[in-house]
């Protein structure tokens, strides 16, 4: 028990600990100053190494799922052979750029200043991918603004009226509506302003200030060991 | 055991910050301390840490506390209940974030409780994952709500899997799940960033029952308007402590309200001193500290 | 009429309208009328008032992710910059290709004045990772500590403009055109800290949490979204006519022409949901008379 | 050549995924599993160019005395693959747990410093006086209030509390449709990008390359 459960828990205190200490002292304080720049700099740059091994698991995931995809011929096992292949041309790239192998000295620029192929895929298949994904929410916030913004009851249609008023006066729409009145051009793009400024910015406000409370609460119980739902064993 | 340990341990964290701070008010020079930290964010800090402790420990000894409802923590069990009289799957996202983020923490403490009920009603459960650390995390989790729940039987890996780290491929991979598989429930619980929408709004269109959680602020919106339940801000935060309803985890929700309370009167004081031009209130929390 | 099938429209019709007036507008464009707001007029009449020989730093702190939004608003302060003859500093903070964007903006816009001497009118420093510390780091000690070389490889000290821009003493204002947090960090590390007034050119999910920056007055100016950008290049070609010729031409892209296709989609979008609460308030209205009749 | 055969390739996957819209079908799975296989790939790429060759292996492999602390990160990222070894599978937690409790330490006070500090402050204002007018900084008073109630767990919602729990709730409605409103500009204007980029760059780019 005490390998599986309490060595984790110890762990998590006593890492836990060290940069809310450190938090509020400089490298000038008695005893423990040295270890302040040295938690500043360095274990940061630590975690971001182990989060480096970790996508490896991701990738064995991957692999497995895929190739019992195949094996199995479930529905769709022809699309992990295209997973697979991106996934093998790509990495290999990769990991062969990282080693410096043969012709593959550069990860994005051979050091002849030309593009490799990984550069080629990422700018001709990755981005555009990417940017398209990406571009689908105009249509999706359409529909769900069709959908969602019905005068249902008092909150529902304070959500529409916002919604609304911000989306006329974001455009050149919010100066056409009121402009037959002198100086009415300029209405909407106000109280789209106001509304930005002032009630946006308080419910914005009340909720991070209890979000972070909430956060505050949640690492106070993960490093007193009482919420470990991610360490599994129980007591 | 381990808490009188972890009680004690952190006691004595606090107690060295604040002789370390004391020593350094005495010694003058060379600031020991962080001048902008030691102050407002101090202060708060020996705050809320102590009202949790006393709260978790009153929690401890018996002290009954009332939690009120939420209403999207008490749907997860009718949204996994209704995938079991369908015979469909439930979809847990826990989000973009890695265990850096602290709502990806959150959403693990939710996942623990939605794995439970799925292992105990025999409902397929899948966990596409985005951050390999977080796929990690949620296979313990997964495993282990299956283990508590007596039913390692139905646990494989292909539970939780993982997908890849860029977003919007993330994001077409699950999109086209959501289409083909059709989860009777989508849980979208954790840090989501603009593809929040895309899986919200796809999950609606293929009729699932949707329960979301996040503190992101930019993408709330998006999930109160497209999804059946939105856990909002420090509500994610406090789903885990709620669905546990362990006594130290109710007590520290106790704790971090008193000292939401003492801060809305905090407010409200230094806002009437304000009026009489009296800004002791508002500099001590001002963002350079003392 | 099945009053019903209106309310569950298919959404595909919606999509395909947003296509068409996305597409549209962008190939004929319709030229509506933009009216500018104070958080653009304040940066655009911050520019109109320096002299000759004051220096603008400009940061690049978005990718092409954003590129749609934040281009057209670099491109319109470069302009402006360059067609009245304040000296720019140009570099770049955001690591996922802020310094690509950069350097492609800057040599499109550079190119419309051949008058222009690199070195002399404007600096191209490049790319810094860790925002924050190099942002002090310039700002606080020397451009030259964080750029020992500019982006082509010379020696920064060896750029005339840069001998003598040594740091925030030297810079009048400073523009920061951001998808996310790095705008936030010149208001709160740099404005903070040196008073060097700082404008950000935004995009539209990011400028609400800007409001308050501006508010507090850490802020001179805001951009936001294409809206913002469009603002500027009203006001830019208002103030000097020359540049009309630039914007008119057809094949390039404009935040003006952004803001046609943006009014139409936005008008298709508000059509929708009044269409959608007219179909819901007549249900509603039918199955209460049904009741009514029942009863 | 190759630019030409870059740029076409970009513009069919781009449609490929556009495809979605109308409904699944095989164009965008593949474009869907070719995606995640190659932003796969590409991360490893940048994982092993960008984080663990210059940051552990290089300095590691160039002088291990002067580097020798990074077998700290070295045995916590390797501990992680002890999760195939059944028998010691429980060990991969240890580096979960270090990682955790490095993070949520900082965020804690982060938090605290950073976020309810500098909010709780500003909110603290005189409602005469100011940029806003009085009616605005009363507004805002209120609001970021009443919200804070509305997330009081511990009290029941009902009488005086379930009041002002309510105008938190208008609040909150209020800014998140703003927010959405707001939002709609940014999205519509992506889409604008990718419809230049087919239909005028695409074409512009081709011409020049013939």
């Amino acid at each position: 028990m005490f390998w599986k459960l309490r060595l984790p828990l110890l762990l998590t205190l006593f890492v836990g600990a060290v940069p809310i200490v450190t938090f509020f002292l400089t490298e000038h304080t008695p005893v423990i100053g040295p270890a302040v720049p040295f938690v500043r700099d360095r274990v940061e740059s630590y975690m971001v190494i182990i989060a480096g091994f970790a996508l490896l698991l991701g990738v064995v995931s991957v692999v497995q799922g895929s190739i019992r995809k195949i094996e199995r011929r479930r529905p769709g096992w022809p699309f992990a052979i295209s997973l697979l292949t991106g996934l093998l041309v790509m990495g290999a790239f990769g990991i062969l750029s990282a080693m410096r192998v043969g012709p593959f000295q550069g990860l994005l620029t051979a050091p002849d200043g030309s593009d490799t192929p990984f550069y080629w895929m990422t700018r001709n298949m990755f981005n555009p991918l990417q940017a398209a994904m990406f571009s689908l929410l105009a249509f999706y916030i359409a529909s769900a603004a069709f959908r969602a913004f019905r005068v249902r009851n008092v909150e529902a249609t304070i959500l529409l009226a916002a919604a609304f008023v911000v989306m006329l006066g974001r455009t050149p729409l919010g100066e056409y509506v009121f402009s037959w009145l002198p100086g009415g051009e300029r209405w909407l793009p106000q109280v789209t302003d106001w509304i930005m400024a002032v009630p946006n910015a308080a419910a914005q406000r009340g909720i991070i200030i209890g979000a972070a409370l909430g956060a505050a609460s949640l690492s106070l119980r993960v490093i007193l060991g009482i919420e470990r739902s991610y360490l599994g064993v129980k007591e | 055991m381990v808490h009188g340990t972890a009680r004690a341990g952190w006691l004595g964290a606090l107690l060295l910050t604040a002789t370390g701070v004391a020593r350094a008010q005495i010694a003058g020079g060379e600031t020991w301390y962080e001048p902008t930290r030691v102050g407002a964010p101090l202060v708060l800090f020996l705050v809320f840490s102590i009202l949790v402790l006393v709260f978790i420990d009153r929690s401890r000894k018996g002290a009954q506390l009332f939690i009120r409802r939420i209403a999207g923590i008490n749907a997860i069990e009718e949204a996994v209940g209704r995938a079991t009289e369908l015979g469909k799957k439930v979809l847990y996202l826990t989000g973009a974030g890695s265990l850096e983020e602290i709502q990806t923490i959150a959403s693990l403490a939710v996942l623990r409780h939605v794995g439970s009920l799925t292992a105990r009603y025999a409902v397929d459960l899948d966990v596409p994952c985005k951050d390999p650390l977080a796929f990690t995390a949620a296979r313990e989790t997964v495993q282990e709500a299956y283990m508590q729940a007596g039913r390692p039987d139905l646990h494989t890996s292909d539970i939780v899997h993982y997908v890849t780290y860029d977003q919007f491929a993330y994001t077409a991979s699950v999109t086209g799940l959501m289409v083909r598989e059709k989860p009777a429930a989508n849980f979208l619980i954790g840090q989501f960033h603009a593809e929040s929408l895309l899986l919200a709004e796809t999950g609606q269109a293929t009729g699932a029952i949707q329960i979301a959680g996040t503190a992101e602020i930019t993408q709330l919106p998006f999930f109160a308007v497209v999804c059946d339940y939105t856990l909002m801000g420090e509500e994610l935060f406090a789903a885990g402590a709620y669905l546990s309803r362990e006594p130290a985890m109710l007590g520290s929700i106790k704790g971090q309200d008193i000292t939401k309370a003492m801060l809305i009167v905090y407010m409200l004081i230094g806002i009437l001193l304000q009026i009489f031009g009296v800004h002791a209130l508002k500099d001590f929390m001002s963002i350079n500290g003392s | 009429m099945n009053l019903e099938r209106l309310v569950h429209i298919d959404r595909r019709i919606i999509y395909l309208l947003i296509a068409l007036g996305t597409t549209i507008p962008l190939l004929l464009p319709i030229g509506l009328p933009v009216s500018s707001t104070p958080p653009v007029e304040r940066l655009f009449d911050k520019i109109e008032g320096l002299g000759q020989q004051e220096v603008v730093l400009v940061s690049f702190d978005y990718g092409p992710t954003t590129a749609p939004e934040n281009n057209p608003m670099a491109q319109a302060t470069l302009r402006h910059c360059f067609t009245r003859g304040v000296k720019v500093v140009v570099v770049a903070l955001f690591p996922i290709g802020g310094v690509t964007m950069a350097g492609e903006i800057l040599e499109g816009v550079a190119g419309e004045y051949p008058d222009l001497e690199y070195g002399v009118d404007y600096a191209f420093l490049g790319y810094k990772d860790g925002a924050q510390a190099a942002m002090k780091q310039m700002m606080g000690n020397a451009f030259a500590e964080v750029f020992p070389q500019d982006f082509f490889g010379t020696d920064t000290n060896q750029l005339p403009l840069m001998r003598r821009v040594v740091n925030h003493e030297q810079i009048a204002l400073v523009v920061s055109f951001s998808t996310n947090i790095i705008g936030e960090w010149w208001a709160n590390l740099v404005n903070a800290q040196y008073g060097t007034p700082v404008a950000v050119g935004t995009t539209a999910v990011s400028a609400p949490k800007y409001y308050a920056f501006l508010d507090s007055g850490q802020m001179l100016g805001l951009l936001g979204g294409l809206k913002g950008a469009s603002e500027y290049e009203q006001l830019l070609i208002d103030a000097h006519p020359e540049l009309m010729t630039i914007y008119q031409q057809a094949g390039i892209y404009t935040a003006m022409k952004g803001m046609d296709a943006q009014t139409v989609d936005h008008a298709i979008i508000m059509l929708f949901i009044i269409f959608g609460n007219t179909v819901y308030f007549l249900v509603q209205r039918r199955d209460a008379r049904r009741k009514q009749h029942q009863a | 050549m190759t630019e030409l055969i870059g740029i076409w390739i970009g513009a069919f996957l781009t449609l490929c995924i556009f495809s979605f819209l109308y409904k699944d079908n095989p164009f965008f799975r593949f474009a869907e599993s070719l995606f995640a296989g190659i932003s796969l790939g590409y991360y490893i790429g940048i994982v092993a160019v960008n984080t663990l060759v210059p940051n552990l292996f290089r300095p590691l492999f160039g002088d291990f005395v002067g580097h020798a602390h990074l077998l700290i990160p070295l045995l916590l990222g390797l501990n992680l693959y002890t999760r195939f070894i059944p028998k010691i599978a429980w060990m991969a937690r240890i580096s979960l747990a270090v990682y955790i409790a490095y993070y949520v330490g900082i965020n804690m006070v982060q938090k605290l410093q950073g976020e309810v500090v500098p909010q709780v402050g500003s909110t603290i204002l005189n409602p005469i006086g100011g940029r806003m007018t009085p009616v605005d900084n009363l507004i805002l008073i209120v609001g970021v209030l009443s919200v804070l109630i509305y997330f009081y767990f511990s009290i029941e919602h009902k009488k005086a509390v379930g009041v002002i729990s309510r105008v938190g709730i208008w609040f909150l409605m209020l800014g998140f449709g703003a927010a959405f409103g707001y939002t709609v500009m940014a999205r519509v204007s992506l889409l604008i990008g990718r419809m230049n980029y087919l239909f005028i760059d695409l074409l512009h780019t081709t011409a020049d390359l013939l």
